[in-house]
């Protein structure tokens, strides 16, 4: 099995299956234990300066918002981040917290490219950028969930972006055939809010799953937050839908709106106007500053962010929700 | 039947739409892919199969998808896995087009969606890939829909993100890429392109309505061969513009 | 990449990436057309001579025994089979049609070792054993499912598993950890018993999913049959309950009790005086043959062998039954 | 107390009911260790994680389950997923122990699970791995359970199915193996035994009441280390066989 080609783009985080075993064997307990805390104290617990840290699913859609706004508050810095972004990873570019990007796509989506990350990125704010596809991230850490190494692939190839990544070409030794191999990803800390979740941190998610099962299993710490908290009961009369069991969970948080102005399917749908502020103010750096200082800064935790936005604009939300059937 | 008006956005979305073959699954992306994939749903294609990189198959497409992750994208679908799985089910060989865009696109249809200028000093970063590789690596076939302009169709994009035929014919099978699959359509502001099976270039299919040769030629960074059976692709019809002003973008989101 | 090893069991089954998407683009349409067919006609349709073929879970276990006993009574032969059996494989043995065997464990669990079994291979009646863990042969089919020429892991390694497998052991080029990659695995026919499904092949599984998901993925035919069959309302009511969508299925049988004398989670328990009757005729040829021309080539179909059962017996099963919550 | 007569298949169960640790996830096969595994969770070890290859995690187990992917396995789960995942699991390090049987035991812990003689022509030909490679492969602890007589006591099996120590100290990590992970204990029908840590042989830990240390090291084929501090195990005591009879098997379907 030749080595055809090398990607020259950083391995920003580092892996070693036996490290992360170890970890597994000596950090998450096996027992049922109360994981349940606010947003602030998860981030004091588990996210550091430094960290290799993601979110799913992204920035509009299942998106934990409050974690996310959390970790600006707490003035994190220096981190280094993995995946594709509109609200979350953009607000963290603008409070300058990101030092290095495994990055597939940061963006606005239908409201066009987002000038945060151009700022950060041009400035060299932001250190590295390591070239990934949405599947390619995915499949890292779906490598990384199922325990080896690497995980092959027929994306990438051809174009400038295994040069750009820290993948290898190589002949694949049954065929023949050229395929790239993606490394394992195994973040520092993960953070994937759920639709439901007990306090031992069972979850359960409606409609489609994003990667929250990957990135659940790919991760050292995870935080969850919840739309509800249900009790055990819940989920042991459907074991079937549980997508990230207890054991892989390290925080519970209790987050209404956790997802609020991206949507939650079936619970709310999001508030363009509330995007589109995001979308107007983040233009310029001093914008950002002031959206910052509005909803994040100067509001303590996502309780006052909730009464700030109020019931009436959250009960729309509601309103807008997709249903079932 | 009074001429209607129509803006460049609303003929873009008719001539995507009529590309849509019935009864294929097809990657839709934000934007202009879901209004094409909701009036081809509407009119020439009802068996369309969208599919929707973040896990929803075979939603029925009642109200415009805002984002490819959002409830609508899995509305009374047919399944709601995750990304790995609807990324695995095109490397499989089971989703027949891809819809893509980028800042920039040579006569072979590569994609440039990550910078302008260089990749670690760059002029302008860009988003990045998102699911745009993916796509254009997996699928059958792809359709770019692309601003029309010189600054876009350039003879060599500043950084390959999504493989259209990369240096030409048998360079994708030679780069381990699946056997028979790429680029099928560029939809333009100004015209309808094609690729010639021969050379894999980039070829000037059909004009829109009121656009010349010339002014094509003139708007693109590279030589189009223009192929011989050129036409001109017809104006949206009464029945598209009603589709799309009426229920498919009746808030004027994007038309 | 340096190749450390490889397996010099028969790859039974050899692979071609290209080949099976094509297969898939030709061979699958992607319309919604009703697929509803008699075990009798989905067999004669789709399973062949010299195919090579597998069923989910096991025999006693959400298993295709309807779909099972009509392979033999069709008289099809030569079958190359893959995968772990109680009840159905060990009846293909008892009938003589299994040629070669991908082979992780068929045996009679509690009940002890199979005789249909050895008497099949140590009379070299099968040709050909190749040893795969249930593990290894799970991760195969996964392989396919995710559309790359293999999976590597850490299960295999160091045992004589390799030698008498088609496995290959490399060093992993991120790392110089040694791993075992395992080929794809692409079936011509899976048989595949689930809980619901419309007549398009829409599928649903109540509890544990086994390797449904991977075998459904990974086969270029596939019959499912169902102990439901639900408008498709029902599925588009909860599409994330889909766990086998439509365009990879080739027919949709009824197939009410189809697991039985195994079980179906939350439907029927198994039958445990059935499976008795079956462990004991099974340890001789010639009482395998009665049980064969009792149960199979004597009764015409499905139905046919479900009054033979009585819906006595059938209640009693379904008095058995594991209930939810 | 008056004394209980008791089988030697109680017995088993009992002394591998007690290795059981608390809060552990441990992956349970069908028949002793299902037994021992209910009988665990009803003493010692009453927050035990049973783990099954299909799919079950966390299952209260209120009924004796008599197959791995029953529906038993997942009563009032936790989680019901399938054998990927949990395999996966094992593969991540959140296995912590694994029950295993075989034909032949070695020195080593090495089981033979596939063939009696050559492989290609073989004397017996026997179930296969099933899960036992990857259970003995990925798991961090592993209890083999067996009948104790010298055709299966052997100094060398015919065949490797699920890796022991292979031949010796180091030699796991050395095929690739995860670190720090291998056999732990046998429980047979005569003995406790468990590993030597510098040489990684099996080693006579405790004899079952009634049995002499002789008996067992005549109706092993190899050399069995006697350990120091070598004990008798405790019978079954009159809770635990009232549980065993009453609450776990009460069709004595195994005891």
């Amino acid at each position: 099995m030749n080595i055809l080609e090398s990607g020259h783009g950083e391995l920003i985080q580092p892996f070693d299956l036996d490290e992360f075993r170890e970890w597994n064997r000596t950090h998450k307990s096996r027992k049922l234990t109360d994981k349940l805390m606010t947003e602030a104290e998860a981030v004091a617990k588990f996210v550091y300066d430094g960290c290799y840290i993601g979110t799913e699913l992204y920035g509009t859609v299942r998106c934990p918002m409050s974690l996310a706004r959390e970790v600006v508050r707490q003035g994190r810095k220096e981190l280094r981040v993995c995946g594709q972004g509109v609200l979350e990873l953009d607000l963290w570019l603008a409070a300058g917290i990101v030092k290095k990007l495994d990055i597939t796509y940061i963006g606005l989506e239908v409201y066009g490219t987002s000038s945060a990350l151009r700022r950060a990125v041009e400035s060299g704010q932001v250190e590295t950028c390591v070239e990934w596809s949405n599947g390619s991230i995915s499949w890292r850490m779906k490598a990384a969930a199922m325990g080896v190494p690497f995980i092959p692939t027929r994306a990438m190839l051809g174009t400038d972006m295994i040069a750009h990544s820290a993948a290898k070409v190589v002949e694949d030794p049954f065929t023949g055939q050229k395929v790239a191999l993606l490394p394992a990803l195994v973040l520092d800390v993960a953070l994937i809010h759920v639709h439901r979740a007990d306090k031992y941190g069972n979850c359960q998610i409606e409609g489609i799953t994003g990667f929250a099962a990957e990135m659940a299993r790919a991760s050292k710490r995870l935080i969850v937050s919840a739309e509800e908290i249900v009790p055990t009961e819940e989920i042991r009369s459907s074991p079937d839908r549980t997508i990230i069991p207890y054991y892989l969970v390290d925080a519970v948080v209790h987050a209404p709106f956790g997802s609020y102005p991206g949507e939650m399917a079936y619970v709310y749908g999001r508030d363009e106007e509330g995007i589109r502020e995001w979308v107007e103010m983040s233009k310029t750096a001093e914008g950002a500053q002031e959206y910052l200082d509005k909803y994040v800064y100067g509001l303590s935790n996502h309780q006052e962010y909730l009464a700030f936005i109020g019931q009436e604009r959250l009960d729309e939300m509601v309103a807008l929700r997709e249903k079932r059937g | 039947m009074a001429e209607q008006t129509y803006s460049k956005t609303e003929l873009m979305i008719c001539v995507a739409a009529r590309l849509f073959e019935d009864s294929s699954t097809c990657f839709i992306g934000t934007g202009i892919p879901m209004l094409a994939a909701m009036l081809a749903a509407k009119t020439t294609a009802p068996n369309l199969v969208p599919v929707f990189e973040f896990g929803g198959l075979g939603a029925i497409l009642e109200e415009l998808p805002r984002a490819v992750g959002e409830a609508r994208t899995f509305h009374k679908g047919l399944s709601a896995s995750g990304i790995c799985d609807t990324m695995e089910t095109a490397q499989r060989g089971f989703i027949d087009y891809g819809f893509l865009g980028g800042a920039q696109i040579d006569p072979y249809g590569n994609l440039n969606s990550v910078v302008i200028g260089e990749h670690d000093h760059p002029k302008a970063r860009l988003p990045g890939s998102g699911g745009g590789n993916d796509v254009g690596s997996l699928c059958w076939r792809t359709i770019a829909i692309m601003q029309h302009d010189k600054r876009r169709f350039v003879s060599k994009v500043d950084f390959v993100t999504t493989p259209g035929y990369l240096s030409g014919p048998g360079a994708r099978e030679a780069a381990g890429l699946p056997r028979n699959s790429g680029p099928a359509y560029v939809v333009s502001t100004l015209a309808l392109m094609d690729y010639d099976p021969g050379t894999c270039r980039m070829r000037l299919k059909a004009v829109h309505p009121g656009v010349s040769v010339d002014e094509v030629l003139e708007a693109t960074g590279f030589e189009l061969v223009v192929a011989d059976d050129l036409s001109t692709n017809p104006p949206p019809s009464a029945e598209e513009l009603r589709l799309l002003r009426e229920e498919i973008d009746p808030e004027k989101l994007y038309i």
